[in-house]
């Protein structure tokens, strides 16, 4: 029974915030939105028995991309949006799309969960009784091995690709562009010019 | 051993050609003169390396000569599979002897001759490919390969709209040739192979039948200008040089009618039992239809250009009309045509070289001002006429015969090409060489004796061809023979309802 | 518990080769650390240099490991003939690029080391794609290869468009993964687990459920998207023209290559025995993005936003081949595949040769006159755009040809047909490039277009790729038999 | 010895057109007399060899065949050219010999002004060599390519004098109506080869008996192929001697020079049409359906070109009509089935009429180019020779008793009358009687208006040579004495014995002497013609411009040859050249423009239309996307749901 | 009522569309397109989870894990953008100069 009113605690919760987060006019509020959808999925995951996911969402998202974000939204200081030019004709097409699309996806899902069979092997079968984090820990250690260092890459892949981006870009030095400097020829450097005297050039 | 790789020696020499050609340095006047020779003495070595297959084809023997097979892709079943027969070598006679005439012809004096060059000889291989090779792929291949080259002569050497007569040109046979792959592929795919002695004694499913035939016969009709598909030629031709025409008229029009024999008529027998009336009526419109044209046409290429439509039309006919004469004269009747619209097409060059224009305004009674021109060209319109002693005149007889065997109603119909081509050759003539001359006219010099000696041969040549045929048709009497005997046993198994007219 | 032996890690020995690459070359840029311009191209040379060095190493390896069917590390990572040659074409083809575009980066003004570790990374991330028998090793490597790929296109700072693409590509690139992300969690919910050999039994068992069809829309949506299929096609001439050529290059033929043969490995082994339901889907596609590829082609004339609609026309030719899932077509796929990025890949290094009065070549009308002004590189360009109309005597022609008959061996008489014409109608935009570079000849005498001197290895580079276009012809035996005994059929 | 007929004018013909081509290139006058020179040496060997043949085959029983090389062979189809000389090809022959070589000569001295004179020597001589291989054919293809080169040479002929349009203008209608009975030939050609399986004559008359009855069913009555042939070759012959139907070539053909008209359009080409019938008389004999057909067209074309001969002013064209008319009058004893007697009236009827016309000719030359009638008078005191043949020429058409017509019309009149049993025959009779005077007629017309009457004043004359009037002389001798010299062997006892069996000689047709009273009524018809052409053109030539007043209508019905030729040009030219100019219109601009332009332009509004949805913002792509992920989504609920 | 996974499928659903709308609705600023971008990550993730929880079996779990780190690498990658796109437009509405790339 308590189970049931959390959930629907949570799920409004989810809800309002995701909402907030897309129409707020103030980057800031968004941002804010989003920490606070944030918290309610990580209650929405305890309810789900994975305890240690609602605990890892909350200090990586909102610990460090939230914040990510207030520092950019911060460095950037972005007045207040100018209002927002809706399209009229845009805003409507895309909401009866969004609407239409849910509309089937849940009567397909509603239909499909019908014939759902439970009798699903599961292959990590022998660590049903121990704790979650346990669970999780044996399984990804011992088969997940690979997918955890190809993360790994994944991850310093996007730092160096992150530092390369920002890095060291000096745009004020003149770089000297040898292709440039290899083809350029008498025509294009030098323009003689005829000058009457005294008269200069104009 | 020379004898065996001699065919793929002649489809690679004129590619050789093209490499020394294409590596030449040096300034420009010292290129010209090299290409010429170097073009024409690949030209002359093809033309008697032919005439030696032609001494040594020995013309009782039933199967393929020279015959070369080397797999390519054993998953498709695609192999360099290459052989000669009665009417490969006729055709391969005819192509090599064209390019010899329009090459040593040429002038090679401006800029971009080293293109001309280069062109030409890949035509001279690709149709020599086309004619020799027996695996339906690797015809298709020379078939498309020979196109390209054409695209950059009418680009570089046409005049008017050139540009949207090559796209024209060029997509027009590409879309025919598209509907061809589909249909060689499915072929390939129901028999297994794709060699040609494996394809005429295959019998395909019913339904597939009819598709097979059409993908293939719209391709060749694209090819030889059958009615709904012949708009590209009068524009092609019109905005072509005179040389591309030849060419055009002589070698890459009757890949169509070569397609039909050997491809279409041994592998299809029941579907053309079954529709031959279409192609009758299609092939009677565009002779009378483009006759009808050429008539009032002041543009003398345009003329000249519907006129060979409507040969072809009859071509068409004979060919599908499955007796021995018609095939026989629909072989004869696209060699002649290819000759004297080659002379025909040469005189116009000659023109050309004295007044740069296409409109039979300018050119009225050239007979009171070079004579020598006006015997010439009479002997080549008698040809176009079908006069007896003409080549055409057997072509046209045998033809006829053939249609006239099958089907006596269309015989009478289309033995009104006959009438048809008379009025436009005479009624051209009455104004081209008889009747007052035009102002330009009047100052033009006779022929000299170079440019009147390739018009000598010619008409020489159409006349000893209708004087004495038997030397090129006793070549195809076994051929002929062979592709009737797999298109009738081809309906005996669907129990004749195809039978001829006594 | 399993535990972890060296004995899995030796067929994964290609992968680990280029990651070590990858970071050395890292590592070394670190420490050199050279501020000045000029040093930096020259190390930057040095450094692609080696690294196509190790390239040519890592085939080796390739070869060495072989094509024997192998599963290791808990069925996430497996080799097998398919995969050997889908990982061959990849390094093949990067090799090709890397040799290719190193002048151009540099003209362009990228000349830092980050460019080469991302690359390397990238075909790390490809390769494990390509071997990769779950969706989540799928997932972690493909959601690798793109961010590299987002990385390089946010290298080249000189140009305002270049970023505008970039972000685009980046976000319509994440709703891409998200859809594939939503299919395979479905997937997972309706199965079970993520692994293609499971999944595939489970399927053969249980019919067919609505999660399961939706699963399989929004994975096809998100693979398509990353292909560039019809409907979700709306970033690629975008980001194509924005990003440069290097980069669009890179885009179009390893990254597309990549996800295609991911794509051909998912429909094809879990998706086996539902085959009949999406060919339906997939035939909607490719006909949809065949019209729009070959259609819109004509009305190009930015050299960029051509790659794109030609890549678009020519994923429906290889998708109409994927639709009949039979081993034996995999040869007839590849040497399309193998054809048209080879072919691209010369165009563009032609391309990238060319400067019209010192700046790159944008549009097909700078190209006019060059006949006149470089003969041979001209051909070159002629040979790759007839081999990509699907003229003869060129591997174009023959890729058209097996995709064909792989099509009509799988009943689509019609698809075949329509496709085919459709050829006809995308050839009109090649005959247009090679009237304007043979036919027509600039006004001013300046605007003509001047090939750089290109170093040694771009020159034989090129000419092996032109030997290759023109004469496929010669070596089609040898290559067919040499790939017939390779290929298992199980 | 006997090829020498054949060889002999090729050879002229070479050596002539090689010697035109110097006169033209630099134009000395010597060369035209030495091809003179040449050509008649060469014929006239020729004409002897050719008479001297004709005698020792009528002694002779069989035919001479010489073999010359086997021409092509195709399937079952086996064709050779060889020559073939009985007493008919020979007589026909020695005659186109003669006429020629008496041509050639005179054209020397009616051209001599004309500078090429060369090379119309060598187009005459061509004609006589094509006619002569026409002549001997042995089998109908051979027959088929003189019957085309025939034609050919006319049109060359014609066009003799290339820089004015008129002969253009009738060369061009002269081929095209010949090659459109090529058309009738051929097919006549084919049924013969599909019937009796080859082409040579001596086969087809020695299988005809057996396959006689062979029938060929069209909708659904049986008509017998033989029948079928025998139409087909009779329309041939028509268009070739200008019957009713067909006769508007040869009026437009006199553009062509004076000795063209005497050679051609009198003496032989014209005759090839009969020359064929009386050749296959075997194959006509065997049904009498295509005989009435003869019976009916060339009676009633006897009428009609003799009627309107009467009013034309043109000489060249009133002798023109009045060969129709005879010719018409040789079908009618074809018609009737005596194919000797139309031989024998078309020998008398070349001597007679190649004199009509080179007496034309000498007064043309003498009024220097005038071909008006109405614009001579009062010429027979300065041409009193040219008066005398033309009188003898006339009286010979007429049939006057004594001279070479009377034989030979006269005969035909009475097989007419013998056996007009039958309908068909009996107004074939009737039509012939009524021919006999209006030939009359206008020949007398002809005499009258030319020599007699007033002089015009601004006439300018042109002094005659002795050497035409030599020529008139020798015709007008044989027009004379042709009649009886010939009647004998050609129609009299000893026929059989000089025919042999080269013509189908029907025995019941027998032409005793037991006179009908035939020879009496041609008679009182010819005398009362004489008599009003006396009134009309001698006493008051006022009369008559009166009487053309009165009925301008009639008189031009008449002078424009009762409109065929208006009809024809207007029915087949005008429409002909509209039709075309339309349909290449329709094919320039429909088929071209909606064939593969509208599909050309269509994909190139499409391919904008899909650049257009480019447009950059992002939502949008995302917009699509979805839309394309709803797409997708219906259409898997449909295919799956359904 | 008990709450059966249905519940959990259909909050994860609309979470995914609000995510989707979100890019879909505004033209402009470039943060709220990766806020939604970050949603549609928290829907799959809800997904995966209550899929591994109706299953029990812990693969879900693994795979959340998984979508964490790689959504947060591609957040790096697209502030990062952000930020080169702010230093050369001087704001981050990306459809000011959009015209340049059409067609």
């Amino acid at each position: 029974m308590i189970e049931s009113i959390m959930f629907y605690v949570f799920a409004t919760f989810i809800i309002i915030g995701a909402c907030a987060v897309i129409l707020s006019k103030n980057p800031v509020y968004s941002v804010l939105a989003l920490i606070f959808t944030f918290f309610n999925s990580a209650g929405i995951f305890v309810l789900q028995k994975a305890e240690f996911l609602a605990m890892t969402l909350i200090i990586v998202y909102v610990g460090a991309v939230a914040i990510l974000f207030l520092f950019v939204v911060m460095f950037i200081n972005l007045k207040s949006v100018e209002a927002r030019k809706y399209y009229k004709s845009q805003f409507v097409f895309a909401v009866i799309i969004t609407v239409l699309l849910g509309v089937e996806l849940f009567v397909m899902i509603k239909s499909g969960l019908i014939e759902f069979t439970s009798s699903v092997v599961s292959n990590a079968g022998d660590t049903e009784n121990l704790l979650d984090i346990k669970r999780l820990g044996i399984v990804l250690f011992n088969n997940y091995y690979y997918v955890f260092i190809l993360s790994g890459i994944l991850l310093t892949g996007s730092m160096i690709g992150a530092v390369a981006i920002i890095g060291r870009e000096t745009t004020n030095n003149h770089k000297q562009n040898i292709a440039v400097q290899n083809y350029a020829d008498k025509a294009n450097t030098v323009n003689l010019v005829k000058v009457s005297n005294e008269e200069g050039i104009k | 051993m020379f004898s065996i790789t001699m065919l793929s020696f002649l489809i690679f020499l004129p590619i050789i050609a093209v490499f020394i050609i294409l590596t030449m340095r040096g300034d420009k006047g010292l290129i010209n003169k090299n290409i010429k020779y170097i073009t024409t003495l690949t030209s002359f070595i093809h033309f008697f390396l032919c005439l030696y297959l032609l001494f040594s084809f020995n013309k009782i023997n039933y199967n393929y000569q020279f015959v070369e097979l080397i797999p390519l892709m054993p998953s498709i079943e695609f192999s360099y599979y290459l052989g000669l027969d009665g009417i490969s070598l006729i055709f391969l006679l005819l192509s090599s002897f064209l390019m010899l005439f329009v090459l040593a012809t040429h002038k090679y004096d401006d800029e971009n001759s080293k293109v001309y060059a280069v062109s030409m000889l890949l035509i001279l291989s690709g149709a020599t490919g086309t004619f020799v090779s027996l695996d339906i792929l690797l015809f298709y291949v020379f078939y498309e390969v020979s196109i390209i080259p054409v695209f950059f002569l009418m680009g570089i050497f046409g005049n008017g709209n050139k540009f949207y007569a090559t796209f024209k040109f060029f997509l027009y046979t590409v879309l025919g040739s598209i509907f061809m792959i589909v249909s060689i592929i499915t072929m390939i795919y129901l028999a297994q192979s794709s060699s040609i002695s494996v394809l005429n004694n295959f019998v395909f499913k019913e339904e597939y039948q009819l598709f097979l035939f059409i993908g293939l016969f719209i391709a060749f009709a694209v090819k030889s200008a059958v009615f709904p598909f012949h708009t590209w030629l009068p524009d092609t031709y019109n905005s072509s040089s005179m040389s591309t025409n030849i060419l055009l008229s002589g070698i890459l029009m009757k890949y169509g009618v070569y397609g039909f024999i050997k491809f279409v008529l041994p592998i299809f027998p029941v579907i053309i039992g079954e529709y031959l009336w279409v192609i009758y009526t299609l092939s009677l419109i565009s002779l009378i239809y483009a006759g009808v044209i050429a008539v009032t046409q002041d543009n003398i290429v345009k003329l000249f250009s519907y006129l060979s439509i409507s040969h072809m039309g009859l071509i068409v006919a004979g060919l599908f009309s499955g007796t021995y004469q018609g095939l026989e004269g629909a072989i004869y009747q696209s060699v002649s045509h290819s000759i004297f619209m080659a002379g025909i097409f040469f005189s116009f060059l000659l023109l050309q070289n004295r007044l740069h224009s296409n409109s039979l305004k300018d050119f009225r009674g050239l007979a009171n001002v070079m004579p020598l021109f006006a015997t010439s060209f009479m002997v080549l319109s008698l040809a176009a006429i079908a006069f007896p002693l003409t080549n055409s005149f057997i072509g046209e007889i045998l033809l006829l015969l053939g249609i006239f065997q099958n089907n006596r109603i269309f015989a009478v119909l289309f033995s009104f090409s006959v009438l048809i081509s008379a009025c436009v050759v005479v009624i051209f003539n009455a104004k081209f060489l008889f009747g007052k001359s035009s102002e330009y006219v009047k100052h033009f010099k006779e022929l000299s004796w170079g440019e009147l000696f390739p018009l000598v041969i010619i008409s020489f040549l159409v006349i000893a061809m209708g004087v004495y045929p038997d030397m090129f048709l006793d070549i195809i009497h076994t051929t002929v023979n062979n592709i009737l005997e797999q298109f009738n046993n081809g309906l005996v198994i669907k129990d004749g309802i195809y039978e001829i007219h006594e | 518990m399993s535990n972890i032996s060296v004995s899995s890690f030796i067929i994964a020995i290609p992968e680990i080769y280029l990651l070590a690459v990858a970071f050395i070359i890292f590592l070394f840029g670190i420490i050199k650390n050279i501020k000045d311009y000029n040093s930096k191209i020259v190390f930057f040379n040095k450094l692609s240099h080696i690294s196509v060095l190790a390239l040519v190493l890592s085939l080796f390896l390739i070869y060495t490991i072989g094509d024997t069917y192998v599963e290791t590390m808990h069925g996430l990572f497996i080799i097998s003939p398919i995969i050997y040659l889908f990982k061959f074409v990849i390094v093949l083809t990067t090799i090709f690029l890397l040799v290719l575009s190193r002048r151009f980066i540099i003209s362009n003004g990228i000349c830092d080391y980050e460019y080469i570790v991302l690359t390397l990374l990238m075909l790390f991330g490809n390769m494990t794609l390509v071997s990769s028998n779950d969706f989540m090793s799928l997932y972690v490597s493909l959601e690798l290869a793109t961010i590299c790929i987002y990385c390089l296109m946010f290298l080249t700072k000189l140009d305002p468009k270049a970023n505008e693409a970039g972000i685009k590509y980046l976000i319509l690139g994440s709703i891409g993964t998200a859809f594939l992300l939503y299919g395979i969690s479905l997937l997972y919910g309706w199965t079970g687990s993520t692994n293609f050999i499971v999944i595939k039994n489970y399927l053969q068992v249980h019919n067919s459920n609505w999660i399961l069809i939706i699963s399989l829309i929004m994975i096809i949506i998100g693979m398509g998207f990353k292909l560039s299929l019809v409907p979700f096609h709306m970033w690629t001439v975008d980001v194509y023209k924005g990003s440069n050529l290097a980069v669009t290059l890179l885009l179009s033929t390893i990254s597309k290559m990549a996800i295609l043969f991911a794509l051909i490995r998912i429909l094809w082994e879990p998706f086996f025995y539902i085959s009949n339901q999406w060919q339906h889907i997939m035939q909607l596609l490719i006909f949809l993005s065949a019209i729009l590829g070959f259609v819109a082609l004509l009305y190009q004339s930015n050299l960029k936003s051509f790659i794109a609609y030609s890549s678009i026309a020519n994923m429906s030719y290889i998708l109409m081949a994927i639709l009949t899932p039979n081993k034996i077509a995999i040869l007839d796929i590849l040497i399309y595949i193998v054809a048209y990025s080879l072919t691209l890949i010369g165009f563009v290094g032609v391309v990238m040769l060319l400067k019209k009065n010192n700046k790159q070549i944008e549009s097909i009308h700078d190209l006019k006159g060059l006949y006149y002004m470089h003969p041979y590189l001209s051909f070159t360009l002629t040979v790759f755009l007839f081999s990509m109309a699907g003229l003869p005597i060129t591997t174009g022609f023959f890729g058209k040809i097996m995709i064909l008959y792989s099509a009509i061996k799988g009943e689509y008489y019609y698809m075949a047909t329509i496709l085919a014409l459709l050829s006809v109608v995308g050839m009109y935009f090649y005959l247009k490039v090679v009237k304007t570079i043979y036919f027509e000849k600039p006004e001013k005498l300046e605007d003509y277009a001047v090939a750089q001197k290109g170093s040694l290895d771009i020159n034989i580079t090129l000419s092996l790729i032109v030997l290759f276009v023109l004469g496929f012809m010669l070596f089609i035996n040898p290559l067919t038999t040499l790939l017939d005994h390779l290929i298992v059929i199980f | 010895m006997s090829l020498l007929i054949l060889i002999l004018p090729l050879v002229s013909f070479l050596i002539t057109s090689v010697m035109s081509y110097y006169v033209f290139k630099n134009n000395n006058k010597v060369l035209n007399f030495l091809s003179w020179l040449t050509s008649i040496l060469l014929l006239g060997v020729s004409f002897v060899t050719a008479f001297f043949m004709l005698l020792q085959v009528v002694k002779s029983e069989n035919p001479i065949v010489v073999h010359l090389f086997d021409w092509f062979t195709s399937g079952n189809i086996y064709i050779n050219l060889s020559v073939y000389f009985d007493v008919l090809t020979l007589v026909m022959s020695t005659l186109v010999c003669f006429i020629s070589l008496l041509v050639h000569i005179y054209s020397y001295f009616y051209m001599s002004r004309d500078e090429n004179l060369a090379r119309f020597l060598s187009y005459l001589s061509l004609f006589t060599c094509s006619m002569i291989f026409l002549v001997t054919s042995s089998n109908l293809m051979q027959m088929f390519i003189g019957w085309e080169a025939i034609s050919f040479c006319s049109y060359l002929l014609i066009v003799f004098w290339h820089n004015e349009d008129e002969p253009v203008r009738a060369s061009t209608k002269t081929f095209i109506i010949n090659r459109f009975a090529d058309i009738a030939f051929i097919l006549a050609m084919f049924t013969t080869l599909s019937l009796f399986g080859s082409l040579n004559f001596v086969d087809i008359f020695k299988s005809l008996p057996t396959l006689a009855s062979k029938t060929f069913s069209v909708l659904d009555f049986e008509i017998p192929l033989i029948n079928l042939i025998c139409i087909l070759f009779t329309i041939a012959a028509f268009t070739k001697s200008a019957q009713i139907g067909f006769h508007i070539w040869l009026p437009e053909a006199m553009e062509a020079p004076t000795p063209v008209s005497a050679l051609l359009h009198a003496a032989t080409m014209v005759t090839a049409g009969i020359f064929l019938i009386v050749k296959l008389s075997p194959l006509f004999e065997i049904y009498n359906f295509s005989a009435n057909i003869i019976l009916v067209v060339s009676g009633f074309t006897a009428l009609y070109s003799a009627i309107v001969a009467c009013k034309q002013n043109d000489i060249k064209k009133i002798i023109a009509y009045s060969t129709i008319s005879q010719l018409s009058y040789m079908f009618l004893a074809i018609g009737v089935g005596s194919y000797n007697a139309a031989v024998f009236h078309l020998v008398n009827h070349a001597f007679f009429k190649a004199l009509l016309f080179l007496s034309a000719g000498a007064i043309i030359h003498f009024m220097s180019g005038e071909q008006n009638v109405k614009k001579m008078g009062n010429l027979w005191r300065k041409m009193p020779v040219v008066y005398v043949c033309m009188w003898i020429a006339s009286l010979a058409l007429i049939g006057f008793p004594g001279f070479s017509g009377y034989y030979s019309k006269e005969l035909i009149l009475d097989l007419l009358h013998n056996n007009s049993d039958n309908g068909y025959v009996l107004f074939a009779y009737y039509c012939a009687i009524a021919g006999i005077f209006f030939t009359t007629f206008y020949s007398l017309r002809l005499i009258l208006y030319v020599f007699h009457g007033k002089e015009e004043e601004k006439q300018i004359y042109h002094h005659n040579s002795l050497g035409m009037s030599f020529i008139l002389v020798i015709l007008a001798v044989l027009s004379v004495l042709s009649g009886k010299f010939l009647f004998e062997n050609f129609v009299g006892e000893n026929v059989i014995s000089f025919w042999k069996n080269s013509i189908f000689i029907a025995d019941e047709v027998n032409h005793n002497e037991t006179e009908t009273n035939v020879g009496l009524y041609s008679l009182i018809i010819i005398a009362c013609s004489t008599i009003i052409a006396y009134i009309l053109y001698i006493r008051d030539r006022s009369f008559v411009n009166k009487l053309a007043s009165t009925f301008p209508l009639l008189n031009n019905f008449l002078f424009k040859g009762m409109y065929i030729d208006w009809i024809y040009d207007v029915l087949m030219v005008r429409f002909f050249r509209f039709f075309s100019k339309s349909l290449g219109k329709f094919d320039d601009k429909v088929l071209d423009q909606y064939g593969p332009n509208t599909v050309a332009g269509l994909t190139f509004r499409l391919s904008k239309l899909f650049n257009k949805t480019q447009n950059g913002y992002l939502n949008v792509y995302a917009i699509v996307m979805l839309v394309g992920f709803l797409m997708l989504l219906t259409y898997c609920f449909i295919i799956f749901r359904v | 009522m008990e709450i059966t996974l249905l519940h959990y499928l259909a909050l994860a659903g609309l979470l995914f569309l609000i995510g989707i709308l979100g890019i879909l609705l505004n033209r402009r600023n470039l943060i709220s397109l990766i806020m939604s971008i970050e949603l549609i990550a928290l829907a799959i993730n809800i997904n995966f989870i209550s899929f591994s929880n109706y299953l029990n079996d812990i693969k879900g779990q693994v795979f959340v894990l998984f979508v964490l780190t790689v959504a947060a690498s591609e957040i790096a990658i697209m502030l990062a953008a952000l930020v080169i796109y702010f230093s050369k437009n001087k704001n981050i509405w990306i459809d000011d100069n959009v015209s340049d790339l059409r067609g």
